[in-house]
């Protein structure tokens, strides 16, 4: 039998105004198991806290029962006075008595009564409370960032600048990402490449942080403070620390006719190629699939020509395990497969592009050096189209669009519209859109310039249809705002491509066991209070895997990524929260049903051999709880049929007590 | 009457122990009368010749059998899996129960079962039973010989017989069946459109004849716990008998919810309680709001499927409208 | 216990962070509602076993509510969409079985829902308390 | 609103199957018909008067005869709205209430040309077989 002490708190008036604090106390001594009971004016005083460490001493309390204002409220400071006085502080409960009793309920009589039985509920738990103890894990001091684009970089940086070693895993040669490719940058119009290529350089000089470019991530194991990553380091037929990134071996590549993926296709590379001149690591990649030595064994003038000795045609994918104590995934987006809007006529003409394709045909390290010619004819476009939310905000046609707004493209087609009217004043530029959305600090303002001093015409409608015709772009679209319909002849379309999470993404998250919302981009912890973690313990968000952004917003959300990271890294130990499940192995049947409801992935099997009664022993496969990862929501105690799975602090046959002592 | 006979099935086990494919057979057994057989495990050819049995009384579901008898020993066991034990079978697979290795499956069609306790039910002194097409002739030590129709004495859950396809076998005796349109839930809806009062009486009078005797526990497929809650003294709930008028619904109630989902409808509960309560008429019910709340699911149908109650989707109905939808008057 | 008039007996589980706290918050906005709601905290609907509802009504209570975070704000992710597969399930069984629908409820209400809880659980024990005592599902042996 | 007639409005929703809330007023409907010069209201007018209730206008206009049912709204429209069905909701509640066509089917061949698309002439029939 327990030794339960209760104290009754008055909290001035605003419980013993409609509380008979005396009689609750008085009642209480005679609830089984209770040794103690008094009232005091406040308990969360300092003489109030004493009086209880005293009580504990004196009537050698083992369970704490405190009648007063919500656990949400003072829990906290009456398990600090427990472990004071020597108890373990979970064996305290509270009964609210102020917000759920005194406050609702006006008459004394009844407002006494119901402080009664939620003391009598209280005492019935505590009776049954057992002392825990958080449990405690190392933190591996070390992060991974997975994707290299610049969520990826700010991430690595803001981690490596607070102390900690960081890896970033990039699946192509070079980090950079989409920001890499894109030419200049809204609001602002600096060049994007000015503003991203020194933080790349920067990550490469950082000694704390170490590039795996040309990786993947293929297995994770662990949980927070202690992940095990598999990286699949795929052979790139270069040795990367004696290649010089001179080049000499791109120029005597016989094999030309590559599509450069760099530029989108729009021109070619040689099978052993540097991504761009500003890539890093700078060092040249083998295409396996393009290479002749590699795929007949001809050739290896790339080999004959290489002064570091730098090329090796028998290198294979190796696989690094590392451990980390926290993970960032920056994965990153996509512009949609625009091959399936037949009205825009994609696949038809090859001067029906998306915004991405107009970024490298615009950027003076792309496929036209700079001058925006169309990719048929490689003339002047006069007459430019622009179509907005091309698959965006599309519901009807799930196979195809998405139902979401991409964010982005608003600005950066203002942004397109705006250069070229600077750059080439008599070409005409259309715009149709649905809405403008610039909300943003000065997104708006830059909108109105490329209307006001731009001219840059928008108009209020969508295309219906495009029609290749004689080398001309038949545009038919609705004007809604002049109730017409426009024929418009264009020299180039260019559409606004909704983006999609990056398609490694599904899979990193079922290896993460991170949760991701219908459209595969990562959920969020909490879509207000905890915006970059992801509900899984240790592995965070930054950039677009989230959700579209633009780049100061990926740039923030990158670096409160890595203020979490640091948060977490400054840590020696982690103490969990002790309210865990725990499974029962004698009772466990090992059917699964726990691990299926986990929100977290904190279930994991194992076979356990058991000693029988009769002196054999039998393999069962039990369910086995990690403490470090389980957030103690209690789904799997419901779903487990045996009653094997139980909550620590919140155990079944604790709460039936409750439910008991309310009934009586 | 039986498509396969006896004899197919015991050639067959024989050949298996023989070419070295299995090391036991887990199979029915005859006891005093023909319509009195018990599920037994077969050491070797001599048994098996000698007690080996199969006829319209072998109702029994095997499925449960394979948890403890794989656990026991590494050797192989055959098991005989009629179409209904088939999904039992897929479905302790589902929860990792047995070892799979372990096994070796026949699949034998079924023609519908009798049930032995019924028969006894209807006919006093039964000595011998013989099944001869689509007429049952009942021996009796007083009455003479009396025929029935196969139909008439066909147990419940077979007339309402939900499949005769196999879902799980290595082998197969015979043709296999298909899925069948069956009218399982015709009763249940017949509940359902019953005033709560007149649905008060009805499981009250039912359910008061529980005697707790846990026989549909004890043979259910799905309730293979180590420990059942109801023995957990950390459960709360535990207790040996019902002691009043609520336990026995709590028992069945919680009993329905552990295996909703889960539970297979073969009808074993029904079958052997001794109190003749219908007791599949809860899971029944289950699974026909499990269907209609949340599209059909049939347990046990496929190995490693994840049942609807361990699953969700963000546009469920509220548990209100559930209740609304669960009187048939979606 | 003398009363003139009908109390009824009603036991809510509420989430800790979301309807736990929006009890709280009809508290410190001082919104009444009748003593015979006891609420029992729990960390998520989630946690709340149907056995814990039958035990309730086996010992006397006349109504079970249930109270969680709104679909999609769990602050687990998932849990109160687990709750809601499974008390729709067991609403409807119990329904089946005679039980009055009336007498259980799932509701969500967030931490900022003070006055919806208080709106909630004076409707509740209002309905509750017009069907009467609950004979249907009590054990008699456990009641004074 | 004087004009607005929302029995009307509620059959024509109902006949159609359409929901005129789930549009987002980008106007691809318009901006994809073929018969757009034709008509006094053009598909995103349907839509936003059908959701206002100003059924009695599209009643009233000839409109709802230019409409092809080509069905290229349908198909192109990103929210699943069904322009065309409403067209041909608010043809049909004319039909119904004046219990007569706009043409009858003798006047037909006379206005046949050649340069017809043979579309036209498959929604004439369908039109005429309701």
């Amino acid at each position: 039998m327990k030794r339960i002490g209760v104290f009754v708190c008055h909290c001035g008036t605003n419980i013993a105004g409609t509380v008979d604090v005396k009689a609750v106390a008085e009642a209480m001594k005679h609830e089984p198991g209770v040794v103690f009971s008094t009232d005091y004016q406040y308990m969360c005083s300092q003489a109030g806290q004493e009086m209880i460490k005293a009580a504990v001493k004196e009537h050698r309390l083992d369970g704490i029962v405190v009648c007063s204002c919500s656990p949400r409220m003072h829990e906290a400071t009456f398990r600090k006075t427990a472990a004071a006085a020597g108890l373990n502080s979970y064996m305290v409960e509270i009964a609210n008595i102020r917000e759920q009793c005194s406050w609702v309920h006006k008459e004394m009589p009844i407002g006494t009564e119901k402080a009664i039985i939620l003391a009598k509920a209280a005492v019935a738990k505590v009776s049954l409370n057992a002392p825990l103890t958080p449990g405690e894990s190392p933190v591996t001091k070390r992060a991974l960032v997975i994707g290299g684009g610049i969520a990826g970089i700010q991430t690595a940086l803001d981690i490596a600048d607070a102390g900690f070693p960081v890896d970033i895993v990039e699946t192509k040669p070079t980090i950079g990402g989409k920001m890499a490719q894109l030419d200049k940058t809204f609001p602002t119009l600096d060049c994007a490449a000015c503003i991203l290529t020194p933080k790349m350089v920067d990550v490469a000089q950082n000694e704390k942080i170490r590039i795996f470019s040309y990786s993947e991530v293929t297995d994770v194991k662990g949980f927070v403070g202690n992940f095990d990553v598999t990286i699949k380091r795929k052979a790139r037929y270069v040795n990367e620390t004696l290649c010089t990134g001179c080049g000499a071996c791109t120029e005597k590549c016989p094999m030309k006719k590559v599509p450069n993926e760099f530029n989108l296709g729009m021109d070619n590379r040689h099978a052993v190629y540097i991504p761009f001149a500003q890539a890093v690591p700078k060092v040249a990649t083998i295409d396996p699939n393009h290479c002749l030595m590699l795929k007949s064994g001809k050739c290896g003038l790339c080999s004959k020509v290489c002064g570091a000795g730098a090329i090796d045609y028998k290198a294979k994918d190796e696989f690094l395990e590392e451990r980390y104590g926290a993970i960032v995934v920056a994965t990153g987006f996509n512009p949609i497969s625009m091959e399936k809007f037949d009205e825009f006529a994609y696949a038809q003409s090859k001067d029906v592009i998306t915004s991405l394709e107009l970024e490298r045909l615009m950027n003076a390290a792309g496929p036209t050096g700079g001058t925006l010619l169309r990719p048929s004819d490689h003339q002047h476009p006069h007459t430019i189209v622009f179509v907005q939310c091309v698959g965006s905000r599309c519901e009807a046609c799930a196979e195809k669009g998405k139902e979401y707004c991409s964010k982005i493209c608003c600005m950066y087609t203002a942004k397109h519209a705006m250069l070229i009217r600077d750059k080439y004043p008599d070409t005409d530029v259309y715009v149709f859109y649905i809405d403008v959305r610039t909300p943003g600090k000065n997104f708006d303002e830059f909108y109105r310039r490329a209307v006001e001093e731009y001219g840059v015409h928008y108009i209020k409608g969508m295309v219906g249809k495009v029609t290749p015709e004689n080398g001309v772009l038949k545009v038919q679209g609705s004007d809604l705002i002049d109730n017409r319909q426009l024929h418009i002849d264009a020299d180039l379309v260019v559409l606004a491509a909704a983006i999609e999470p990056d398609k490694s993404a599904r899979p990193l998250a079922t290896m993460l066991t991170a949760s991701m919302d219908t459209n595969d981009f990562f959920t969020e912890a909490h879509p207000k209070l905890r915006p970059v973690e992801s509900p899984t313990a240790g592995v965070f968000l930054s950039g677009t895997c989230q959700g579209p952004k633009d780049i100061p917003e990926t740039v923030s959300q990158a670096g409160a990524a890595a203020s979490k990271v640091i948060g977490l890294l400054c840590k020696d130990k982690l103490l969990g929260n002790p309210c865990v499940a725990h499974s029962d192995e004698m009772m466990c049947n090992g059917c699964s049903t726990c691990e299926k409801v986990c929100p977290y992935g904190a279930i994991t099997y194992e076979d356990k051999e058991f000693r029988m009664p009769d002196r054999t022993t039998k393999v069962r496969r039990v369910a086995k709880v990690n403490e470090a990862v389980c957030q103690g929501c209690g789904a799997c105690t419901v779903a487990c049929m045996s009653g094997a799975m139980d909550l620590k602090g919140f155990m079944n046959k604790q709460i039936m007590a409750e439910v008991d002592a309310i009934c009586k | 009457m039986q498509e396969v006979t006896r004899d197919a099935l015991l050639n067959k086990a024989l050949e298996l122990l023989k070419n070295g494919t299995v090391d036991r057979v887990l199979g029915y057994r005859v006891g005093e009368f023909s319509y009195d057989v018990t599920p037994a495990v077969f050491e070797n050819e001599d048994a098996l010749k000698k007690d080996f049995c199969w006829n319209s009384f072998c109702g029994a579901n095997f499925s449960k059998y394979l948890i403890s008898e794989t656990a026991k020993t590494e050797k192989k066991l055959l098991v005989f899996l009629k179409p209904c034990d088939s999904y039992s079978f897929n479905q302790l697979l589902t929860e990792h129960r047995f070892d799979r290795e372990k096994v070796y499956a026949v699949g034998v069609p079924c023609g519908g079962m009798l049930s032995g306790k019924d028969l006894r039910e209807k006919v006093e002194s039964v000595s011998d039973v013989s099944v001869n097409g689509d007429k049952v002739t009942v021996k009796t030590l007083f009455d003479g010989d009396l025929e029935f129709d196969f139909e008439t004495l066909l147990s419940d859950r077979c007339k309402n017989c939900k499949s005769k396809k196999h879902v799980a076998y290595d082998e197969l005796l015979g043709e296999d069946g298909e899925v069948l349109d069956s009218h399982r839930f015709d009763e249940v809806e017949r509940l359902e459109q019953m005033t709560p009062d007149e649905r008060f009486a009805f499981w009250q009078g039912e359910l008061s004849r529980c005697i707790r005797c846990n026989a549909c526990r004890d043979v259910c497929p799905a309730c293979t716990c180590e420990k059942c809650v109801f023995d957990n003294p950390n459960s709360g709930v535990q207790n040996k008998a019902a002691a009043d008028s609520f336990e026995e619904k709590m028992f069945h109630i919680i009993r329905a919810f552990h295996v909703a989902g889960r539970c297979t409808d073969c009808g074993e509960c029904s079958r052997v309680c001794p109190q003749h309560i219908p007791l599949h008429l809860l899971n029944r019910k289950f699974i026909k709001d499990i269907n209609s709340f949340y599209g059909d699911y049939q347990a046990g149908a496929e190995v490693g499927s994840r049942a609807p109650i361990v699953n969700y989707t963000t546009d469920d109905p509220e548990p209100s409208e559930a209740v609304e939808r669960g009187h048939g008057n979606a | 216990m003398q009363v003139n008039e009908y109390k009824p007996l009603i036991v809510a589980f509420c989430c800790n962070w979301c309807s736990y706290a929006g009890a709280d918050l009809a508290g410190n906005n001082r919104l009444n509602y009748p003593a015979d709601v006891k609420i029992i905290r729990v960390p998520c609907s989630c946690r709340v076993n149907p056995m814990f509802i039958l035990r309730a009504f086996q010992r006397g209570a006349d109504g079970v509510i249930l109270c969680g975070c709104h679909p999609g704000d769990c602050h687990y992710t998932s849990g109160n969409y687990y709750t809601r597969r499974r008390m729709a399930l067991l609403f409807s069984m119990l329904d089946y079985l005679g039980i009055e629908k009336e007498r259980t409820r799932v509701e969500w209400v967030s931490a900022a829902e003070g006055a919806k809880f208080a709106a909630t659980m004076n409707d509740f024990v209002e309905t509750v308390a017009a069907l009467g005592e609950n004979k249907r599902l009590e054990d008699l042996r456990c009641k004074k | 609103m004087s004009q607005k007639n929302d029995r009307a409005k509620e059959q024509i929703l109902k006949m159609s199957g359409v929901n005129p809330l789930k549009c987002m007023r980008c106007g691809k409907c318009s901006g994809t018909c073929p018969s757009y010069d034709e008509m006094e209201y053009h598909p995103h007018q349907f839509v936003y008067m059908v959701e206002t209730g100003e059924i009695d206008k599209l009643m009233q206009s000839p409109s709802i005869y230019k409409c092809l049912s080509c069905f290229a709204c349908v198909d192109r429209c990103p929210r699943g709205v069904e322009p065309a069905k409403l067209v041909e909701a608010v043809r049909l509640t004319v039909i119904r209430q004046k219990g007569m066509n706009h043409m009858t089917a003798d006047s037909i061949p006379a206005l046949l040309d050649d340069d017809l698309p043979q579309q036209a002439i498959v929604s004439a029939m369908r039109k005429y077989s309701k």
